[in-house]
Order: C-alpha cells, then structure tokens, then sequence
C-alpha cells in the first residue's frame, strides 16, 4: 500500500500539513469555512518541534503491519482494511477508552473532544493523494509504495555520490 | 480536455496568447500561482504576525496549537493589524501617486515644466474657489500657483479637514465627525497606521480598524480625488469618446508601444510624441508603417479616457502583451508592473523601460523621467522603441485578432452633461423605476478568479436587472473587452436601463476612468444624494471588487464601504483568522457607517446580493421595487 | 510536620534499597498507618517501588522481637535489659581475657545508621579487635576496591538525577528497574531526551525493557564485553585523547592489553555478536555524556574487582568522568550500606578509610579517641569471620542486625560455624534465621523508630527524627550500644545520635562538614562536604582525581572464567539475584503480607527448552543441587534466561544453600552469581 | 483536566506498585499489572470510558454516566454484576455485592498508583495529551539519525 512517507530533512515546520489535514476532515472541507465549525475539525498529523536541534518533524500514522491499536481494541472500532492495507477506525463503534493511545508507538490517536472519540489518519479517502501531502511545501511528504521511496532515497544518495566524484576519479 | 488556457480565461485574445506561451514554454503569473499552491493557510486566514523578531507567531485556526503571539496578541489583533497594514499600503499608492501629479502641477505653474499646461481652466477656477481662492483680477499663473501650494499643504496637514471631504452629503460629514474618523492629514493617518501596527501599540481590533477607515478615507476623498482633479486640470477633464481596446490593437507593421502603470504624467507626453514627425520618419525608415501606442492597466485607462489611446489589456494581460512578440519597448512607471517582466522581455525584442525614481525592475533599461523635460525624455522613449523595431522576429510574432470598440470618457461632469446638465433625468429614472440603482464595479484582475469571468458576469447581471452600472480601473477594461461599453450593449440590459441608454446615446456600463478615478464615482454618488437631499448610505447603490488582488483596492474598499456603500468582495481578504473582524467588517459596519462588506465568489450570487442591497434601499426610500 | 484529620505526617527515608527514597508516615495515635508520597524530594520525586509502600508493615508488626531473650534448655527466656547486657559484657570480656581480642568478632549492619556502624566499630577497636565488618562485603566491596585504585574513591560519581543528562545510559549487571525502581525515572528521562540505553545482562530483565540494545552475555564474562568494547573504542580512535593525556596514567599498558581482546574473541567469550559489542562500544564512546551503571551482576564474582576496574576503565578511556551526566554508577545495596563502610565498619579501614595499619591513619584516631592503642593489622572479612567461626579460631560474635545465614554463600557451612561458636548475640528487630542460633537475642528498632544519620548510595546522607516508639522493650541499636559499652567499661561521651555525628565530622573527613542541624535542612548533604560553610559535592573528580597526583589509572585487567563452570555432573549455571517484590535475606519483605501474597515462595527460572528436555512444566517443583547443598523450588519457565542457565533470588532461605564460597583474591566478595548446579524433579 | 489513568507500556517496568499502593489507599487494589513473556508489562484499571459499556445493563442506574464522568453509587447496587461481563478490561470486579473499580482515589491530588510510578509510566491526564510525548520520542529519534555521528572522542565539553 501506498503510505505518507517522511523526509524530517525537509520540514520546515510550516504545519501547513496540520491545517490541510484538518481542513481535509472538516464538514465543509474549505478552509475559510472550516475555520468557523464547531467541532473544530481535528488534524491527524503532527509536526513535532525539537527545540535542541531546532528541527521539525513530521509524525504521522505509519499503518503498522500489525498494528498494536487494532490489536488492544475491545470494541473493533480500529482494524485493517482488508484490501487497503490501512488501519481505519469507525467512530460508531468506538468506546473512547484510549487503550488505543496508550499503545500506539507514534502517539497519532488523536481525540475529538466533542464526539468523545479517537481520531487517526485515514489517509483521505476519495483523494489521490492525502491532503498533508498535497500541502507540504517543500515534499517533506511523499506518498509512496515503501519500495518506491526507498527507490527515491537510492537515486538521492547516487547524486551525493556522484556530486563527491571529480572528473577523472576513475582513474 | 480543455486547455489549461480556457480555465485561466474567458477572453479568447488572452487564450490565444497563454496557449501561444504554453507552446513557447513561457512562464506566466497562472504558471506561477500553480506553484505557489497550497498557499500558506495562516498567511490566507491573516493568523501570521511579523511586526516584531519574537515572531513570526501563528495563531493556529483550529484552537489546538497558540492562541496568541509571543506578545500575547490574539488572532483578532493580529488579523486586523495586518488589514490596516494592507490599508496604510493601499492608501500610500494612491496619495503618493496624487503628490507627484500635484507636484507637477506647481512645476508647471512656477514655469518649471514647460511641457505642460492648462487644458481645463473650468476646472482650475472651480477647485480655486472651493479652496475659497478668490479669482478676482488675478492672473492663471497666480490662481494656479496658490491651488497648488493648498493642494499640496492637504499631504503634510496635521488638522483637518481635507477640503475635498466637504464634498460628501452633511449627514455623512457628520457621522465621520462623531465617529472621529475624519482624516486631518493624508501623510498622518498612513504615517499612523504604521505607528499603530507596530509591537505595543494599538492593540484593540475595532480601535485599529476605525482607523482603517480613517486612512482610507483620506484616500478616497483625499489622496485619490486630487489625483483625479489634478490630472483633469492638466490633461482635461475626459469627454465621451470612442476607441478599441484588447490585445488586437497592437499593430502587426507599427512600433507599438505599451504604456503600463498608473501615471498618465508620462504618458500623456508618450502620446504626443508618437505624432512627432521627425519620429514618425525615423519609424518609416526603419520598415516601420507608424507608431502605436497602446495602454495596459491605469495608465492605459487615463490615455484612453482623455485621448481615446487603444488600450492592450487589463493587469493580467500584462504579459500576453510581450508574448505577442510584437512589442517594441514596454514602457513603465508605478504599480501593479509585475517584476517578471523582466524575465519575460528578456525572451522578446522587447525592450522594458522603466522611467519612475521610485521603480525599477529587473532586466530594464532605465530611462528616468523627470517633469523639467518631460517631452524630450518621452522622445527619447519613443525613439528607442523605433530603433528597436528592425529587431522584431516576424516568426515570434502573432497578435490576436480580437479588439473591441468601446465608448468611454464618462467623467462625472460629462455624465451629468449627457443628463442634460443635472442629475435629475438619472433621479428620475431610479425613481421611477427603469434604473433599479447604480452599480459601482471595479478592481483588478486575480488570478484565483478565470480571468475577467467574474468582472463580466457580474456587469452583466447588473445591467441585465437594471442597474446602471458605473466602472474604473481593470474592471472597466474588461467590460471593454467584453464588449459592454458601447451603446448597442443596452440589448443586454433590462428593459428600463435599455430605455434610458437608448435615450441618452449612451452604454449601460459607464467608463468613469483609472482607479483613482473611482474618486469620480463618490462625487456622483454624493451629487445624487445631495440632490436627493439623504446620505449616500441611503442611495439604491452597491458596489463590487470581483477580481480584486492589490493592496489598494483594500483602501477603496475601506473608503467605498465608510462613504456608505455596501461593497461585495470577489477573492476572500486575508480576514477570516478572526471572526470578530470577520464579523465586523460582514455585519458590525452597518451599524457603524450605514454599509458593510459582502465576500462573494461568484459573480451571480454576488450581483444578486448587490440587487438585495439595493431594493432594500429603494423600499427605504419608499420607490417602488 | 504536616497533619491532615487527626493524622500526623512524618517525613522519613526508605529503609529498604540504597536510593535513600523520601516519604511522609502517615500516623495515629503513635502507629503507622500509612503513606503520603514526597514529590519534592530530589530522588524519587514522590514515587515509591512496591517494597517503599509496604515499608510500614515492618513497624508494629506482630513479629516484632520486644524483650531480650536468652537461650535455655527449654526454649528462650525472657530478660531485662539489665541482666542481658551484664551477661553480653561478661560473655565477651571473658573470651577477650582468654583469647585475645581476636576471638572477638562483630558484624554491624548496613541497615544502621552511621552513628550506630561508628559506634559499632569503635567498640569492637577499642576493645582491640579489627574483627569488625558489615555486609558490603557481599555486595560492593569489589567497588571499594575497584573504584579506590582506579579514580581513587570507592563510590558513585554522580548523584542519580544526573543520569537523566547523559545521552549515553550503559547498563551492565544491574536490573535496576526491579531493584532500585526509581531509577528508571531518570533513565527514561535521559530517553525522553533521546538517550541510547545499553543494557548488557545475561537474562532479559524489565530493565532490558528500557533498553534500546540488549547484550545478553554468558553470566560472569564481563571482562571480556568490557575489554572487546575498548578494543573497538581504541581501534576506531573513539577514544578521548585529550582526557587519556592530561588525566589518566597507564595508557599504554591498557592499549597494549586490549590487543588482544578484539570484538570477535569477545563475542566468543560472552556469546554475543561482534556487531553488537562495536554498536554499544561506538554509542558509548560518542555519546556527549555517558553514564556506566552496574551492580552487583559485576561486583558479586571472583573477578568482581577486575569487572569493576574494567567499568572505570572504559570510562576513563572515553572521558565519561567527572562531567554532569558523565559518571560511573555503582547501584548500591543496602539503605546505609555505603555509611556502614564510610564509618569504617570494615576490617580493613578505620572511618573514613583510613588503611588498618597504616600509622598516620590510627595516628589521628588515637587522638581523636584518646586512646593510645589500636589494632596494627586488618581485622577477619565478613566471609572470613564465618570460616574462622567454622574453624574454631573465634569465641565470640557479636552481630547487629544481619542475617548472615541467609545472606551469606553457602549457607549450611554458615550454620555449622555459628554453632561452633561459644558465644553469639545477635541484635535484631525479627527473630531472623541467624538469631535462632544465637545465645542471647536483643530487641532493636526500626528506622522510623529511632533518630539518626543513613548514607545513600549516591552519597547523599540524610538525618531521620524518631518517628514512633519501638515496640515492647525493643531499644534503638544506638542506646543499646552505649550501655554495652558502659558494661565494657569504654565509658563512651554521647548520650545521642547527635553528638556521635559531632565526633563523626572530626573522624571522617568528607563528613567534617555535617552536623545534624545542616543534613535536617533539605534533602541532606552529598559527601565529600569537609566543613561546615561546604554545599556538598554532588559530581565527583570534576577537574582532577582523589589520587595523590590528582590522575586517574587505567589498569588492563584479563578476563577469568568463573570458579565454577558446569560440568557433567552440575551441567547447569546457577546464578542468583532479587525479584521487585522482596528483599535481601527478607527477613523485612517476607513479613509484609501484601508482598509476600504476590511472591509467596521460592522459584527457579529455567528456559524452557531445558525444562521440555527434562519434562519439567510450569510450577513443578524442583530438586535443585550443587557441590555445597540442595534445595527445592519451584519452576518457572521463561526465555528471560538462556538455555543451560538457572536463575533463583535469594530472598528466601534455599538459595544461598547452594551458592559458592570462592572469594574474590581482591575484595573477598564471594561469588554469588555464578554455581553450577543441577536439578531433577521432586 | 485529567480524566483518568493511562500507562505508557514503553515506561512500565512491572513493578506493581501500583498494586501495592492502590490496596493500601482502598483496601482492595483496583489496578493490575499483567507481566507478558517476562517483559512488558501493563497495568489495567479502569478505562473511564466516554461511552462506558458497564453502565448499559446496569438495572438499578447504580453505574451511570454523565458526560464521559462515570459516577457509582453502591446504594442502589443490587450486585448482579452485569457490569463485570459487560466491561471489556474486567476491570469493575465485584467483590461482596459491591463493585470495585477505579474511582481516581477522590480527595487526592492524583490517584495513588499514579504517584508512586517509580518510572512514570502511569499518567493521570487528558487523553488527547497521550500521544505527545510518544511523539516527541520518535521525532527525536527519526531527527537523531539524520545527524552525523560526532567527530571520534571529541565532544562539547
């Protein structure tokens, strides 16, 4: 599956990702609009500021494989979608117990106070690409198979390589 | 699918010309804002705050992050120092641009500038004697020599009032005064505006945008008004007339040469000396068939009104305009010149001459004018254009076939003359009910708006329910283009409005000038009103800014909205990071100031809250809906 | 003191493991009924391990002993004070008279305050003995010895909270997060600040939890983990050159001996891959600032020294010393253990270690206790006293609170010499399995009961008030002590805890500056503090070393394999340790109902591919036997130990029956850590 | 505002004070710590859920719950321990006809067994707040790994 791989060298910490993301999960899903719904419409994703290093880091659903918060669930309100691959939560059925937070390894359940429930990525469903992606300024976010952005970080690492050679090093 | 060209416009000229760039891989400002996209989300709700190095602070919309800056300031603080800032800006082109026609004036009464003269001494006795300058026994030379200096006393005045607030209706001079929203000074309320903005001072939003009206208002009946009545007296007061405008009036086998900005003190002398002869034979030999001068944005509007000078585009046709591989010299002087040119020219025969002190470009030539010898400076443009003519690459060039005629000039005293001297055929009409009201539409070009889609429908919506529609600047330009500035245009509009065009000879949608010019617009308003004997909050009046983008049009706004005209807005002002402002400037005015500001999109929903606007006013007047 | 209702909160410190933990008893009509936490103090910030919360139980508790008992024909009879002291001070006069001082022997406690060890030992020197130790032989003396000789003081070098600085947390044989609970507070903290936590055990222990790499080596194969670190530290020129120049002797002598011992040889030794030990080797050395914590999984072997040096060692090597979050960590035991040695109730060092036979040390004794003669040779070990009891060679034992024959190795020979002994009084707040042997039984008090002075093992030395009274006619060890002493006819000048400390500060110099007015302001003083105007010294050998020339030595150390290794006939590697639940010999921990229901009894932890071997199943009960004696308990079947590996805690009697007495040359600590053993179903 | 009392499994080196100090406070401990193959280990009590199962079949309203604070009131407990299968964590045990379950040690300024975690792996907080420090971890981690290791044996002192 596709997921919203992380390039922390690139974040400038604009959060326009944060934004995006709640403005993508609002009701009206337009920002000027979205600005005045109550509930205020939650982000999923999460720039995280490291003051020693003066450096942002975007932190968002990784989709485990074997994700523990579906694993502690008691309710089955997160679980893996069969054929997508995503872990996807359905409010109707959660309890609002955070066991699901308390596991997570990334600490990106969120909560949507009002409605008393969790709140994860989804990866924007009915979209190409998720909102956060679409956003990030500086492609800090890429949407990629594993393999493929892997694939992105090879040809990055052959250009330092190549940039290091001088003509005439081969010999 | 359909080119990106047809989305980025409605006007076949300019499809042409962006399809032509697409092909030549030429970048344009559609190119440009797609890269731009997403746009910062706190910069669109106006939530960032830079005015000090603790920030930049954020406010974050969603109340999960800050909620105030490092000084504690809230995000109505921020969002609404961040409009008087755009307000303060706005105002300062304006009145900047009004010092140096007034500076002109006093040069050329001090026989500084021989280049100029008197070309409506009407005028110049009219605004002496509002400055209660007496006539009697006095020379031109004397009368004109003191209406300078007081006009150019208004700038550095400390105390009120600017004389040509007088012109408003009693009732709304009043309203101002107990408001304490007179502007004493043109230069103290923008000097102010940046005092309050900075860290620590005004921090209360309904404090800060009082003040915005303030400042806007000695732009509007200030700043602007006397660049509108400076430029008449020393260019004439326009008079209807005909002329063509669009991309098309660039001539395949003639110079052409573009004049862009907002000053008509250079171009006016441009003009002149295209018709030189000695030029005009330097032209013939270099294989050239005459010069053509072309206008693009305001200066274009204040040629075209007073000479009927073909205009080439509106503000976002800027580019199109090299892009036809036709232009000899793209001549510039202040606002809304996109510094792309630059780049852009450098790809053409093109050369791009920038001529303001206060402007320069990127890749220019620099020609740099000044008044004492303004015509030769103008030759000298000229000549440069000519001797580059050779240089045109015929396989570059290609110019659309689209230009449209149009009848423009319609100052307010050549309204009211086409009225038979006095507002009351017009009073009469709304009266009566043929006209439903006046609309006010201007502004610029945006690229977040297809190009002139919102400026034409909007015209067209209007005239369509009858209202006579009243335009300046871009707005004006692309109703040209769209073909609603001649009198065959009142087939498009409602029965009554058809009737009374048809009566007068004249267009539904009146041509009143440049942006400046929209000084014009209060005047007429404020001679209606006062024929009527009420406000001009009273008047069945809207206006509407579809494609507004620049800083000054959030002054005009400002002014528009504090003279007493409701004003819909056609791209979302960078506002909504704080509902209370966003509430105040939507709601909160009317209270205030008798008008308030709509933000609408779309063009027919936008019109028909124009329409809503006005019944309302007319049921208040008690005419008949 | 603070009061809620008609409750009184009474500010005391834990009196179980060394962390020196702060709590408020909670307490009615003079018993304790409860618990308020501290946030405030420095240490556990309000937190408590289980042991912690349990600790009222041992107050009031109906085992308490409450009269001096003496040993009859027919069971043990009641005595007054009186007659009790008179016959211990008789008892032990006659075996000096006939014997030599020598035949003397006492065993103070590192579960007294400092007062009390000083006490303790004076007596026992006065009366003309050395004979005198406490049972940081069993824990950390290896510590004493290793640390003294390489950075030149025998202790913790930076207080615990400073852990949470260091960016580099390397764990090796400590399981802290059951045995000193609140540290991993301050590991996790240093986490959170995105530490790389090392933790090198040979089981898989809740501290391994915590750990980013885990090392699980072959039990009692330190060294070599340690040397094939520095190999790779050497090698790589991780190493901090300018630290090794400027403050450290014997350098080259370190490189050349690390030749040897690269990461492969190493891995062969410990059984962990070579990748691993250069991964800990290069997090270590690079780290800004790197903690080595270790405990008794180093000291308690045969080559506890050589461990213990290594450790400094590698710390030396890498400039991991004497900065804040840079330090070597020795978890201590007991909650004054490291007090007991500082007050010199050691065999071979008076107060403030001074060295047993060095003239100038018991030159300023002499003065200070006016006296103009004291013992000239170091005195039996803990260890030794026990085998010289078994031989024979001692008339008389006098022990305070310790029960040596859970504690030590080997029990059964424990046992054996303490019935060889014609005298033994055993002072103690339980009827321990120890005092079942003694003569003469004396009732003491507990920690909250009496007033004085304990010693943390960072260093932090806190005074606590005499919360309630003791029970029955059980007196503080302190007041005890004094009236033997008059018995004995030492005519010692205190009546208080209070003045004991006053000659304290004049005896061992880095406590010259406390007195018992300062350690109640706050949360104590952190030695050395040499005289009253002194805030402490939380980080030590900052800027230079306690050696003479003010330079740390390094000294090259080889890996031997322990004393025991199994064989056919003991195929398996009995090694021991505690559980979070229960402590030490448990004479306190197994009397707290709420612990004990939650640890009830002996286990052993086998893996289970032994155990499928054997078809033993979970919870069988288990025979298990080495060269010294068998035991039974039950099995648990964990792949937290590697196959061939036992583990057993030795809170309960069985365990120390089966351990072993081989000493370490150095320290004489014996080998608890590692037996061979076999086992077989009951 | 706190809600209620959450782990976080990284820290929670299964000590079991938790235990010991919620049995002391209320005479029966509320919170259990599970000890999973030797290692991680969790403690459960009380979810104080938002939407709480318990209080569903509860036929006296004895467990009830107002908007997300589940109240108890043994009076009108009638001991059918419904409660106890509806829970999903067991974590309403009954006990002598009356239900034990977490009740946040009332009167104190946080629960016991979130005071005495020797490693502060019980929090006592708003559930939102759960993930933050998790987050600030793995950022850590993720921006330490981009870093170049610091130069050999050298090092700021």
């Amino acid at each position: 599956m596709k997921e919203v791989m992380v390039r922390p060298e690139r974040c400038m910490g604009c959060r326009s990702c944060e934004i995006a993301c709640a403005v993508e999960h609002s009701e009206s899903k337009s920002l000027f609009a979205a600005v005045g719904e109550s509930p205020s419409p939650r982000k999923r994703i999460y720039i995280e500021y490291i003051p020693e290093h003066a450096a942002s880091v975007p932190v968002t659903c990784r989709h485990c494989e074997d994700a523990p918060c579906t694993t502690v669930c008691p309710t089955g309100a997160l679980s893996r979608e069969e054929i997508s691959r995503k872990v996807v939560h359905s409010p109707e059925l959660c309890i609002g117990c955070w066991t699901c937070s308390m596991v997570c390894n990334y600490g990106v359940i969120g909560r949507q106070k009002e409605a008393r429930v969790a709140v994860k990525c989804d990866l924007c469903p009915g979209r190409e690409v998720p909102a956060c992606v679409e956003a990030c300024p500086t492609n800090a976010l890429v949407y990629a198979e594993v393999k493929d952005f892997s694939g992105i970080k090879r040809a990055e690492a052959a250009l330092k390589l190549a940039r290091g050679m001088k003509p005439g090093s081969a010999l | 699918m359909k080119p990106k060209a047809y989305e980025r416009s409605i006007d076949p000229a300019t499809r042409a010309m962006l399809l032509k760039a697409e092909k030549e891989g030429i970048e344009t400002a559609w190119d440009r804002y797609e890269k731009q996209l997403p746009q910062c989300s706190f910069g669109q709700l106006g939530v960032c705050c830079r005015n000090c190095n603790m920030g930049p602070c954020r406010i974050d919309p969603f109340g999960e992050g800050a909620d105030k800056g490092v000084c504690g300031a809230t995000a109505d603080i921020i969002v609404a120092r961040n409009l008087l800032r755009m307000i303060a800006a706005g105002a300062a082109a304006h009145s900047d641009h009004a010092r140096d026609a007034v500076l002109t004036f006093k040069k050329m009464s001090g026989g500084e500038a021989g280049s100029y003269g008197i070309k409506d001494e009407a005028k110049l006795f009219s605004l002496a004697a509002e400055y209660g300058i007496s006539a009697e026994d006095r020379s031109k030379e004397e009368i004109t020599a003191e209406l300078a200096s007081a006009l150019l006393a208004e700038f550095g005045k400390q105390e009120g009032p600017i004389q040509y607030t007088r012109r408003a209706p009693e009732t709304r001079l009043r309203l101002w005064a107990e408001l304490g929203i007179e502007p004493r000074g043109i230069d103290r309320e923008i000097v102010e505006c940046m005092h309050r903005t900075h860290m620590g001072v005004d921090n209360d939003a309904t404090h800060i945008l009082l003040h915005g009206l303030r400042t806007s208002l000695s732009d509007g009946w200030g700043g602007s008004m006397i660049a509108t009545e400076v430029q008449d007296v020393l260019f004439g007061t326009p008079e209807p007339r005909k002329a063509t405008v669009n991309l098309g009036v660039l001539s395949e086998d003639k110079v052409n040469v573009i004049i862009h900005g907002h000053e008509p003190i250079l171009s006016e002398m441009i003009v002149e000396a295209a018709e030189d002869p000695t030029l005009l034979k330097l032209a013939k030999e270099k294989g050239a068939k005459g010069i053509n001068v072309a206008g693009i944005c305001c200066t274009g509007n204040e040629t075209l009104m007073r000479h009927g000078t073909p205009i080439a585009g509106t503000f976002l046709q800027q580019e199109l305009a090299v892009i036809t591989g036709a232009v000899e010299a793209m001549v510039v002087d202040v606002q809304c010149v996109m510094p792309a040119l630059g780049s852009l020219t450098g790809c053409y025969h093109t050369k791009f001459i920038s001529t303001s002190p206060k402007a320069d470009f990127p890749g220019t030539n620099r020609i740099e004018f000044h008044e004492e010898k303004a015509y030769e400076t103008a030759k000298e443009i000229v000549r440069t254009a000519v001797e580059n003519f050779p240089n045109r690459s015929p396989e570059k060039v290609s110019i659309p076939d689209e230009k449209q005629e149009c009848m423009v000039g319609f100052s307010a005293e050549a309204i009211l003359k086409a009225l038979g001297g006095t507002p009351t055929p017009l009073i009469d009409a709304i009266a009566g009910g043929s006209v439903k009201g006046i609309g006010a539409v201007v502004g610029c070009n945006n690229v977040k708006v297809q190009h002139n889609y919102g400026h034409v429908n909007l015209v067209k919506e209007l005239i369509k329910n009858n209202v006579l529609v009243v335009t300046t600047g871009c707005n004006a330009i692309a109703c040209a283009e769209a073909g609603l500035l001649v009198p065959e245009a009142a087939s498009m509009a409602g029965e009554g409005l058809k009737g009374v065009c048809e009566a007068l000879g004249i267009p539904p949608v009146l041509h009143m000038g440049s942006c400046v010019d929209i000084s014009r617009i209060l005047v007429l308003a404020s001679a209606i009103a006062k024929a009527l004997g009420v406000d001009i909050s009273d008047l069945p009046a809207a206006g509407a800014a579809p494609e507004w983008m620049s800083e000054k049009a959030v002054s005009i706004g400002a002014y528009v909205v504090s003279s007493g005209v409701y004003t819909v807005l056609g791209t979302v002002p960078p506002v909504l990071g704080s509902a209370a402002v966003a509430d105040l400037l939507t709601r909160g005015l009317d209270g205030v100031v008798g008008a308030s500001f709509a933000v609408e999109p779309d063009p027919f929903k936008a019109a028909s809250l124009m329409l809503a606007r006005i019944e309302e006013k007319r049921k208040a007047l008690g005419l008949k809906a | 003191m603070k009061t809620t209702e008609k409750r009184t909160l009474h500010p005391t410190i834990c009196p179980y493991c060394s962390l020196g933990c702060g709590f408020f008893l909670e307490l009615e009509e003079g018993k304790a009924v409860g618990i308020r936490y501290m946030p405030e103090h420095p240490v556990n910030e309000g937190s408590l391990c289980p042991k912690g919360n349990a600790a009222p139980d041992i107050l009031n508790h109906p085992d308490r002993l409450k009269y001096p008992l003496l040993k009859t024909e027919n069971g043990w009879k009641q005595l007054e004070w009186e007659e009790a002291l008179s016959l211990a001070a008789e008892k032990l006069g006659t075996a000096r008279k006939e014997n030599g001082p020598n035949s003397l022997a006492f065993l103070g406690s590192a579960k007294c305050s400092n007062e009390e060890n000083y006490l303790f030992q004076k007596i026992a020197r006065l009366l003309g003995t050395s004979n005198v130790d406490n049972c940081a032989r069993l824990c950390h003396a290896s510590t004493l010895i290793g640390l003294g000789k390489t950075l030149g003081a025998g202790a913790m070098t930076n207080p615990l909270a400073d852990l949470s600085n260091s960016d580099c947390v390397f764990v090796i044989g400590s399981n802290f997060a059951e045995n000193h609970p609140a540290v991993a507070r301050q590991v996790l903290r240093a986490k959170d600040k995105g530490a790389f936590v090392i933790v090198a055990d040979p089981r898989l222990t809740p501290t391994s939890w915590l750990a980013d790499l885990t090392l699980r080596l072959k039990p009692g194969t330190d060294v070599a983990l340690l040397n094939g670190m520095m190999h790779v530290i050497v090698n790589e020129g991780l190493l901090d050159r300018n630290f090794v120049r400027e403050k450290t002797e014997g350098f080259p002598g370190l490189e050349q001996a690390l030749q040897r011992c690269c990461p492969e040889t190493a891995s062969r030794i410990t059984g962990i891959p070579p990748s691993e030990i250069i991964k800990a080797a290069r997090a270590y050395a690079r780290a800004g600032a790197a903690s080595i914590v270790y405990s008794m999984g180093i000291t308690q072997h045969i080559s506890g020294t050589d461990n213990v040096t290594a450790c400094a060692d590698l710390a030396l090597l890498c400039g991991q010393v004497g900065r804040k979050g840079a330090g070597v960590l020795p978890l201590r035991g007991q909650n004054n253990v490291q007090g007991a040695c500082d007050m010199g109730a050691l065999a071979e060092f008076f107060p403030g270690y001074g060295k047993v036979g060095d003239a100038e040390a018991a030159g300023r004794l002499k003065t200070l206790w006016k006296t103009d003669k004291l013992p000239e040779k170091p005195g039996l070990t803990a260890t030794e006293i026990a085998e010289a009891a078994g031989k024979g060679k001692l008339k008389a034992l006098y022990v305070m609170g310790e029960d040596l024959v859970n504690s030590h190795a080997d029990s059964s020979r424990v046992r054996e010499a303490l019935e060889s002994l014609d005298f033994l009084v055993v002072q103690d707040i339980f009827m321990t399995d120890t005092a079942e042997y003694a003569d003469l039984v004396l009732p003491a008090a507990a920690w909250a009961e009496k007033e004085g002075s304990f010693t943390s093992t960072e260093r932090r030395v806190q005074w606590t008030d005499r919360a309630l009274s003791p029970p029955g006619e059980a007196k503080p060890d302190i007041e005890i002590l004094l009236l033997l002493a008059e018995k004995l006819g030492l005519g010692l000048p205190y009546r208080t805890a209070g003045d004991v400390l006053a000659e304290i500060s004049g005896a061992v110099p880095s406590y010259g500056g406390m007195t018992k007015e300062r350690l109640k302001k706050g949360f104590g003083l952190i030695w050395p503090c040499p005289d009253s105007s002194h805030p402490g010294t939380p980080v030590l050998h900052v800027g230079r070393f306690k050696t003479p020339d003010g330079k740390a030595r390094l000294i090259p150390v080889e890996y031997q394999s322990p004393a025991e290794i199994p064989d056919p006939d003991y195929p398996f590697l009995l090694t021991t340790g505690r559980v979070v639940l229960h402590y030490n010999a448990g004479s306190m921990s197994r009397r707290s109902k709420a612990l004990l229901e939650k640890e009830p009894g002996l286990f052993v932890e086998i893996h289970p591919s032994d155990a499928k071997a054997m078809e033993i199943g979970e919870g069988n009960r288990l025979v298990l036997e080495t060269r010294r004696g068998k035991t039974e308990a039950t099995a648990r079947l964990t792949g937290k130990i590697g196959p061939g590996v036992l583990f057993m805690p030795f809170h309960f009697p069985g365990t120390n029956v089966l351990t072993g007495d081989a000493l370490d040359r150095e320290a004489k600590i014996p080998e608890f850590k590692v037996s061979a053993c076999r086992i077989r179903r009951e | 505002m706190p809600e209620a009392v959450y782990a976080d499994l990284s820290r929670c080196i299964g000590c079991r004070a938790c235990e010991l100090a919620c049995e002391r406070e209320n005479k029966s401990s509320r919170i259990s710590v599970k000890v999973l193959s030797g290692l991680a280990a969790a403690p459960v009590s009380c979810r104080q859920c938002e939407i709480p199962l318990c209080t569903a079949p509860c036929p006296k309203g004895a467990l009830s719950c107002e908007n997300g604070k589940l109240e108890y009131e043994a009076e009108n407990c009638t001991g059918c321990g419904l409660c106890t299968l509806a829970c999903p964590f067991g974590t309403a045990v009954l006990r002598a006809g009356i239900i034990e379950r977490c009740n946040l040690c009332p009167g104190m300024e946080t629960p016991a067994c979130v005071a005495t975690c020797p490693a502060g792996a019980l929090i006592y907080t708003e559930p939102g707040s759960l993930g933050e420090n998790i987050r600030q971890r793995r950022a850590k981690r993720m921006n330490r790994a981009l870093e170049p290791p610091a130069p050999a044996g050298r090092r700021a002192e």
